[in-house]
């Protein structure tokens, strides 16, 4: 069909620019991880705008690509428009949940279960139980890992007898306005009187972060997604995505054939893409918390889903 | 409350030395449409000098020289070759998008961590800043924010009291009496278009030295425009503009307000809108308008 | 055909006008190109790779036109305007006003209507959503004297706002996850023209709207007052011509114009609506429009340039590795090169103009 | 007397003109040399680059016998040359003083002292100005007086004045001579730019003539006369203007009927009080009076631009007053305003396209639902041979003509639109003999042609020359309608200057 020849061609195709130091940045080094460890050669495209999801994705498609990746479901409806004109060809979504045809395999980290080991942090950190939180944008995936965040947090405070114990959940609507992210943060903090922020936002965090260093006294933040322990002191521990091992698991499984399509491939606690780091001298009391609630889920002891809302 | 005015007070900072450098050169004839490339520009500078050499000075030192390179290029483009000056703006502004993120890249490769500088810090004024109400709104500020509190009366008599805020004034007015008068109407305008250039790259800096310590390309986010409705808004003088600053730094800092208020009935973007929209009323309803004469125009002696 | 060229070479104004915009657009190209062996990307291989995939698949190459198309109709919107000398720099939300409409009402009548009656009836209300639109900023330009270059500016940013609004709201895809829209049936899709590409009926309507914009504008007496207005309103008044008349239909149109932009992305390409996509249509109008000096013609040629540069752009990135701001990169430039190039092109107009006046004497 | 300039084979191009070519001429200490031409003669051309304004392509200027680079209005002021620009470079918004005193000062302005200078300056040539006024609310005469302050201030030894007469009243005109004389007395020199015969000779000891771009005279003027003046300038034997004795037939029917009609300004104050009057076919009505007392609303009344607060206007016995402007084009009357720039044409536009203007709505240019560019073309080029408008063809953009050139436009083209009623308001200010003379052929004729004439003029001789009768206005009203030999020129001052005869 096609004249190059690029038929074992595999690509991830990024929304934003790879140095984002964040999602982006995650989704990239999963991927020099899986070429590493997999010996693989995975092409990345960065920054590719939401008008080019399509002509991108056929792009490649036509030019024979067996595996084509996207980072972020809002490629889902792009991968599936494609997907069916090109069955010789897997797309595979990170976060995706829509699969409609049989080469369309949507890998999906349960996010909540991240902020579950968040939600344990921020209970055991909070001293007065105000718990606040940004989020990047409103929606189902959101909506479930800021429940059982806010929800463990606030269980978790109780239960050290702070009376009760209170979350502030804010929508940034943006995903890269620092300067929104810090103003937030700090009407956050002086209106609400938090204490221990959470952010999941991308660039809009790195503006919470600088608030909460700058709010007096500094107020703590948990780190989400990615390792900002080294971006300021008021980050003590984070949960950190471990794309490495997610994207070495989903492409592992693509190469060994077991992906099937039509089916999305969840991974959490029990994958081991979501690990906790500290900074050092972080409470080992608290750690060792964590390390019971990763435990818990790996044993199947706790459905966190009864965490949701809306169910 | 008071946070939240000492933050509206910080927020009008950058706008407010966009926007009076938008009416020096608005005076002088010439709009400034580069400004949001301007802002962006003095905010990548800004952020580059400081991370490199370590020191806020070097960088705000840097902010204020990519400001006046992209003014420069803007006033050879608009008053020497007389030509357009939205159109050359929109150029411009595409121009510094792809050059800040570009050279960015250049310059920082793929970062793993954030890059970040320590931001100027606020310096409570002793006594002063001890005054109930007042002193921390006013005099708890950084220093850039100090030195708005003199801006604009300097501003004020530049303008109206000195011979070249007189050939100023009279070059967006009528730049043939400015030129028969002996003074040079070009040189006048690019002058002013430089001063715009650092001012506005101060601004821009204001976000990425000040407010943050870092920088994204997205960080100036159409805060140029609000300084340049601004300049509109302050009818082209001093005072006006300060009060268009204040207005627009409240705005930004009360819907911030709103939007981590639970339970809030009026959508966000509502908060969004709103500066804009009051623009678009004011303009409107203000029926006086001082707007120079010549604005827009270039000078054309042959 | 080709004698109707000639002639118009020979005429030396329309000569310079080719030469230097062609120039321009070279030195655009290469600056920029140069600034790539600042990381280290041999910009010759960079542009040859990509010029070779755009030249070997048909649906790249198509990509142009599809890219063109709603660069065409921003185009003619500020195009428009400049030639009445108002500035409308609002396309860019009369773009999202059109997305919203085209959007909302394809998935409301798409499974009630039949198909080619529905677009038509979709394609409609964008216009008159844009009309409305763009019509209210002349009319305060006309009847308050507001500067409608701020007024079109701030108008943009409300509509902005409105649409993330909606979509986080109404018009929000029923799973819920993302600020979008669901898709629109396939009723109520535009026709592709060229199979196996995006190619769709919308190219063919730009290119006619061109034409039609064309003519009024240089060849009917409407067209006429809306110049005259532009160049000098208070004389168009003596004329008896109502220049507020003249102003708010001038901007109407050109909003009518930022909206179809829309409905052609909405009903001929994306599907759908995505927040905040498309971002620099509006701006990247205004240079289309400057590059052909206001012309609704140069406005196509003008507009498959500017796509034909963001196709080369993405192919770029996805087989040189070049990063996405090299796009913004070209397009700055080049733009900005054009518009130097008219300040040239006046001198060398002078100068030969003054040399034939000289010659002339000493005869 | 002593050489002060030397102006040595000065060539000017520009794009599509020779300006100036090859001209040169003297200036001498303490006189005043008078540059007399026709419109596009060079005249302005010639002073902007002795004021550094333009540059000369060719050609030198030696200053006390010194060859000198004069390359900015800067470099003129060294040497104490000043120039009045025929259209004043004015900042509207400013007063009087910033005005005088914009780049002459340095640093902080003390607006006391400054003001208190120019008071002084403007006492002593008796000028009667308040230095706090704002220009734009000065009469053109006081906007005059504050163009000569302005160079006056700078201790000025040479004085250029370019058509300063060209819209002064015959009393401010007669202050302006007595304050050159007096001016030139102390040594200094003054280039007085004019195309008034009368007073060129009245003021000048030299006449320098200038016809397309060169010099075609130098001559004392006692050694000269008008209509020696007038062949040079010209280039050929001109017609005595037409009077009402070559004049026409005026008939009994009433082409406009104005009855007590009212008008307001922005700040609604009367800007036409109660006027009446009446224009018969075939009559040529003047208005006569000094400008700014309603003149412009008068014929902006008629043409429909401005509203009537109160009284009626008829045309042909059909009432107009709420016709809108494109109704009253319509019902034929043709008005050509005294600001032609502003009012009657678009610089950028071809002449063919300025034909059109006012036309546009009319089905006859049409071709289908396009305009019939041949059929326009035409049209324009007898237009063209017509009125013997300078131009190459209907192609030529309107700007690019000179300006008497652009009045034959506008004229050539209202002639047409007014088939029954034609306004004229200063038809023929700044414009040189040849072409006010085929202005007055053409009012006359078409009042021959039973058209009725309202025409507007500061010039009295025009007035006296050519009306059938005469109305003198004065603050918006009518001081009263006279026959021409009713009135003498001092009569008319008076009525002028708000007298008004008891009984009428
Ligand atoms: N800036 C300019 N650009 C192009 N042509 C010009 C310019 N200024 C003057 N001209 C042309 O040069 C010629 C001489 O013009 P100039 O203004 O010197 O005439 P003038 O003698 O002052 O006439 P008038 O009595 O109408 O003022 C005219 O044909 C005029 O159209
Ligand atoms: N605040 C002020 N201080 C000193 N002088 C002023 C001030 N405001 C206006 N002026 C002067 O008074 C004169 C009045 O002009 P005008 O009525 O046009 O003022 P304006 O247009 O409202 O103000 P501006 O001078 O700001 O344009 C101007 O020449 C201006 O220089
Ligand atoms: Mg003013
Ligand atoms: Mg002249």
């Amino acid at each position: 069909k096609s004249e190059t020849d690029e038929s074992d061609g595999m690509v991830l195709i990024l929304p934003g620019p790879i140095n984002d130091q964040s999602w982006n940045a995650t989704n990239y080094a999963g991927l020099v991880a899986a070429n590493e460890q997999l010996n693989t050669n995975i092409e990345y495209v960065e920054n590719v705008k939401d008008a080019d999801f399509v002509s991108t994705f056929r792009s490649y498609a036509e030019r024979g690509y067996k595996l084509i990746m996207g980072a972020g479901s809002q490629f889902d409806t792009a991968a599936n428009t494609v997907a069916k004109d090109y069955p010789d060809t897997t797309f595979v979504m990170v976060n995706g949940s829509i699969a409609e045809y049989d080469n369309v395999a949507p890998i999906f980290p349960k996010e909540y279960e991240a902020s579950y080991l968040a939600g344990i942090i921020a209970g055991e950190l909070t001293t007065n139980g105000k718990i606040g939180t940004i989020s990047g944008s409103i929606n189902a995936p959101m909506n479930d890992l800021l429940d059982v965040y806010e929800k463990v947090a606030e269980e978790g405070a109780a239960a050290r007898g702070i009376d009760s114990p209170e979350s502030f959940r804010a929508n940034a609507d943006s995903w890269s306005d620092v300067n929104k992210g810090k103003q937030m943060t700090q009407t956050t903090i002086s209106t609400n009187n938090v204490d221990v922020m959470f952010v999941y936002a991308n660039q809009v965090g790195l503006g919470a972060i600088t608030a909460c260093e700058e709010a007096d006294p500094q107020v703590k933040f948990v780190g989400f997604s990615s390792n900002q322990n080294d971006i300021s002191e008021v980050v003590q521990a984070s949960v950190e995505f471990d794309f490495e091992t997610f994207y070495v698991w989903a492409v592992g499984k693509f190469l060994d054939g077991t992906l099937e399509g039509k089916k999305v491939h969840a991974a959490g606690i029990k994958e081991e893409i979501f690990i906790p780091v500290y900074e050092e001298g972080f409470s080992q009391e608290i750690q060792d918390k964590v390390t019971e609630g990763i435990n818990k889920v790996k044993n199947d002891e706790i459905d966190l889903t009864e965490y949701f809302y809306t169910n | 409350m008071i946070d939240t005015l000492a933050t509206a007070l910080m927020m009008s900072t950058p706008l407010l030395y966009g926007a009076i450098s938008e009416m020096f050169t608005e005076r002088s004839g010439v709009m400034n449409t580069s400004i949001e490339g301007a802002f962006l520009m003095g905010a990548f500078g800004g952020f580059v000098g400081a991370y490199i050499s370590g020191s806020l000075l070097i960088g705000f030192i840097f902010a204020i020289i990519s400001g006046v390179l992209l003014t420069f290029i803007y006033g050879i483009v608009t008053v020497k070759y007389k030509q357009h000056q939205v159109v050359t703006g929109t150029a411009l502004n595409i121009l510094a998008l792809g050059l800040a993120t570009f050279l960015f890249r250049v310059i920082f490769g793929i970062p793993v961590i954030p890059l970040k500088v320590t931001p100027l810090q606020t310096i409570a004024i002793p006594l002063l800043s001890k005054i109930p109400f007042v002193g921390p709104i006013f005099f708890d500020q950084n220093l850039l924010t100090y030195i708005m509190y003199f801006i604009v009366p300097a501003s004020f008599y530049v303008l109206y009291k000195t011979s070249y805020g007189l050939i100023i004034r009279s070059t967006g007015e009528n730049p043939e009496a400015v030129d028969v008068a002996g003074v040079d109407v070009n040189r006048v305008r690019i002058t002013m278009l430089l001063i715009a250039g650092a001012f506005c790259g101060i601004a821009g800096a204001f976000y990425s030295l000040t407010i943050l310590g870092l920088f994204t390309s997205s960080i100036i986010g159409g805060r140029g425009w609000i300084a340049f409705a601004i300049c509109f808004l302050g009818n082209w003088r001093p005072y006006g503009v300060l009060f268009g600053a204040l207005a627009f730094g409240l705005a930004e800092a009360i819907g911030i307000r709103f939007m981590v208020m639970e339970g809030m009935v009026i959508p966000n973007e509502f908060f969004i809108a709103l500066p804009y929209i009051l623009t678009i009323i004011l303009t409107i309803t203000r029926n006086s308008f001082n707007i120079p004469a010549k604005l827009g125009v270039p000078y054309n002696k042959e | 055909m080709i004698n109707q060229i000639k002639t118009k070479f020979s005429d030396p104004d329309f000569k310079d006008l080719v030469v230097t915009n062609v120039v321009a657009i070279i030195a655009g190209i290469l600056i920029s190109g140069i600034m790539l062996l600042l990381i280290k990307i041999n910009p010759i291989e960079a542009f040859s790779v990509a010029t070779a995939s755009v030249m070997s698949d048909k649906y790249t190459f198509a990509e142009i036109l599809v890219k063109a198309t709603p660069l065409i109709f921003t185009g003619l919107a500020f195009a428009f305007t400049y030639k009445a000398n108002l500035f409308n720099i609002g396309a860019q939300g009369q773009f999202y006003i059109g997305t919203i409409v085209a959007v909302a009402i394809s998935l409301s009548i798409g499974d009630v209507v039949p198909g080619f009656i529905g677009i038509i009836v979709v394609m409609a209300l964008t216009i008159v959503a844009g009309a409305i639109y763009g019509g209210l900023i002349g009319l305060v330009k006309a009847k308050k004297g507001a500067n409608e270059f701020l007024i079109s500016m701030m108008s943009t940013y409300v509509a902005i706002a409105f649409m993330n609004f909606l979509l986080r709201t109404s018009l929000r895809e029923t799973r819920g996850e993302y600020p979008q829209t669901d898709v629109i049936p396939e009723s109520m899709r535009l026709p592709i023209i060229w199979g196996g590409t995006r190619l769709h009926l919308g190219f063919i309507l730009a290119v006619l709207t061109a034409v039609t914009l064309w003519l009024i504008l240089f060849k009917t007496p409407f067209g006429f007052r809306v110049r005259a207005v532009g160049n000098n309103a208070s004389a168009a008044v003596q004329a008896g011509i109502n220049s507020s008349k003249t102003t708010i239909i001038t901007f109407a149109i050109s909003g009518a114009m930022g909206a179809l932009a829309g409905f052609l992305v909405v009903n001929g390409i994306q599907y759908m609506v995505i927040q905040g996509y498309y971002a620099e249509v509006g701006a990247l109008g205004i240079g289309i429009a400057i590059l052909a000096n206001g012309n609704p013609i140069g406005v196509i040629f003008a507009a498959l340039l500017f796509g034909g540069i963001q196709v080369i752009g993405i192919e770029m990135t996805m087989r040189a590795k070049t990063p996405t701001s090299f796009t913004y990169l070209m397009l700055g430039c080049v733009t900005l090169f054009v518009i130097i190039s008219y300040y040239f092109r006046r001198v060398m107009k002078i100068n030969r103009d003054k040399k034939k006046l000289v010659d002339g004497v000493s005869k | 007397m002593k050489k002060v300039i030397e102006l040595k084979n000065i060539s000017k191009y520009f794009a599509k003109v020779i300006a100036n070519k090859d001209v040169s001429f003297d200036l001498h200490e303490g006189e005043v040399l008078a540059l007399l031409g026709e419109n596009g003669a060079g005249k302005s051309t010639i002073m902007k680059i002795l004021y550094g304004l333009y540059h000369q392509d060719e050609g030198k200027i030696l200053i006390n016998g010194e060859e000198t680079r004069i390359d900015s209005p800067k470099d003129a002021m060294k040497y104490g040359i000043s120039m009045i620009q025929q259209h004043f470079s004015l900042v509207e918004a400013h007063t009087v003083t910033e005005n005088i005193i914009l780049g002459h000062v340095k640093g902080n302005i003390d607006v006391n002292e400054c003001t208190n200078k120019i008071k002084e300056l403007s006492d002593k040539y008796g000028f009667n100005l308040n230095p706090n006024s704002i220009i734009r609310d000065l009469s053109v005469g006081e906007r005059q007086k504050v163009e000569i302050l302005k160079a006056l201030f700078q201790n000025t030894e040479i004085l250029i004045m370019d058509e300063p007469t060209a819209v002064l009243t015959p009393q401010e005109i007669t202050n302006l001579m007595k304050f050159i004389k007096d001016f030139v007395k102390g040594g200094n020199s003054v280039v007085f730019i004019s195309h008034k015969l009368n007073e060129v000779m009245e003021v000048a000891d030299n006449i320098v003539i200038m016809r397309n771009g060169e010099l075609v005279g130098n001559v004392k003027k006692t050694e000269t006369d008008e209509k020696k003046l007038a062949n040079l300038m010209v280039g050929r034997e001109l017609n005595q203007t037409p009077t009402k004795s070559i004049s026409h037939v005026v008939e009994n029917e009433n082409v406009l009927d104005m009855t007590n009609v009212t008008c307001v300004d922005r700040d609604g104050i009367k800007v036409l009080n109660n006027l009446s009057l009446t224009v018969r076919k075939g009559e040529i009505f003047g208005i006569a009076g000094v400008s700014g007392n309603g003149q412009q609303e008068l014929c902006e009344a008629i043409s429909g631009v401005r509203e009537l607060v109160d009284g009626k206007i008829t045309l042909l016995n059909e009432d107009i007053g709420s016709l809108s402007v494109y109704e009253r084009i319509k019902a034929g009357i043709g008005y050509v305003p005294s600001n032609r720039h502003r009012d009657a044409m678009i610089s950028d536009m071809t002449i063919a396209e300025n034909m059109f203007l006012k036309s546009s709505f009319e089905n006859k240019w049409l071709a289908g639902k396009l305009i019939d560019k041949e059929k326009l073309n035409s049209y324009t080029n007898n237009k063209i041979r017509d009125f013997s408008i300078k131009a190459h063809g209907p192609d030529a953009k309107a700007g690019g003509l000179s300006g008497g050139n652009q009045q034959k436009v506008i004229l050539a083209r209202e002639v047409d639109n007014g088939s029954k009623l034609i306004v004229l308001d200063q038809p023929t200010r700044g414009l040189d003999l040849g072409a006010i003379n085929h202005v007055h052929k053409s009012i006359v004729r078409e009042s021959k042609n039973g058209k009725g004439i309202l025409l507007v003029s500061t010039e009295l001789s025009e007035i006296f020359g050519l009306c059938d009768r005469i109305g003198v206005i004065y603050q918006g009203e009518l001081q009263g309608i006279y026959s021409p030999d009713e009135l003498t020129p001092e009569k008319v001052g008076l009525l002028m200057a708000g007298w008004k005869e008891e009984v009428r």
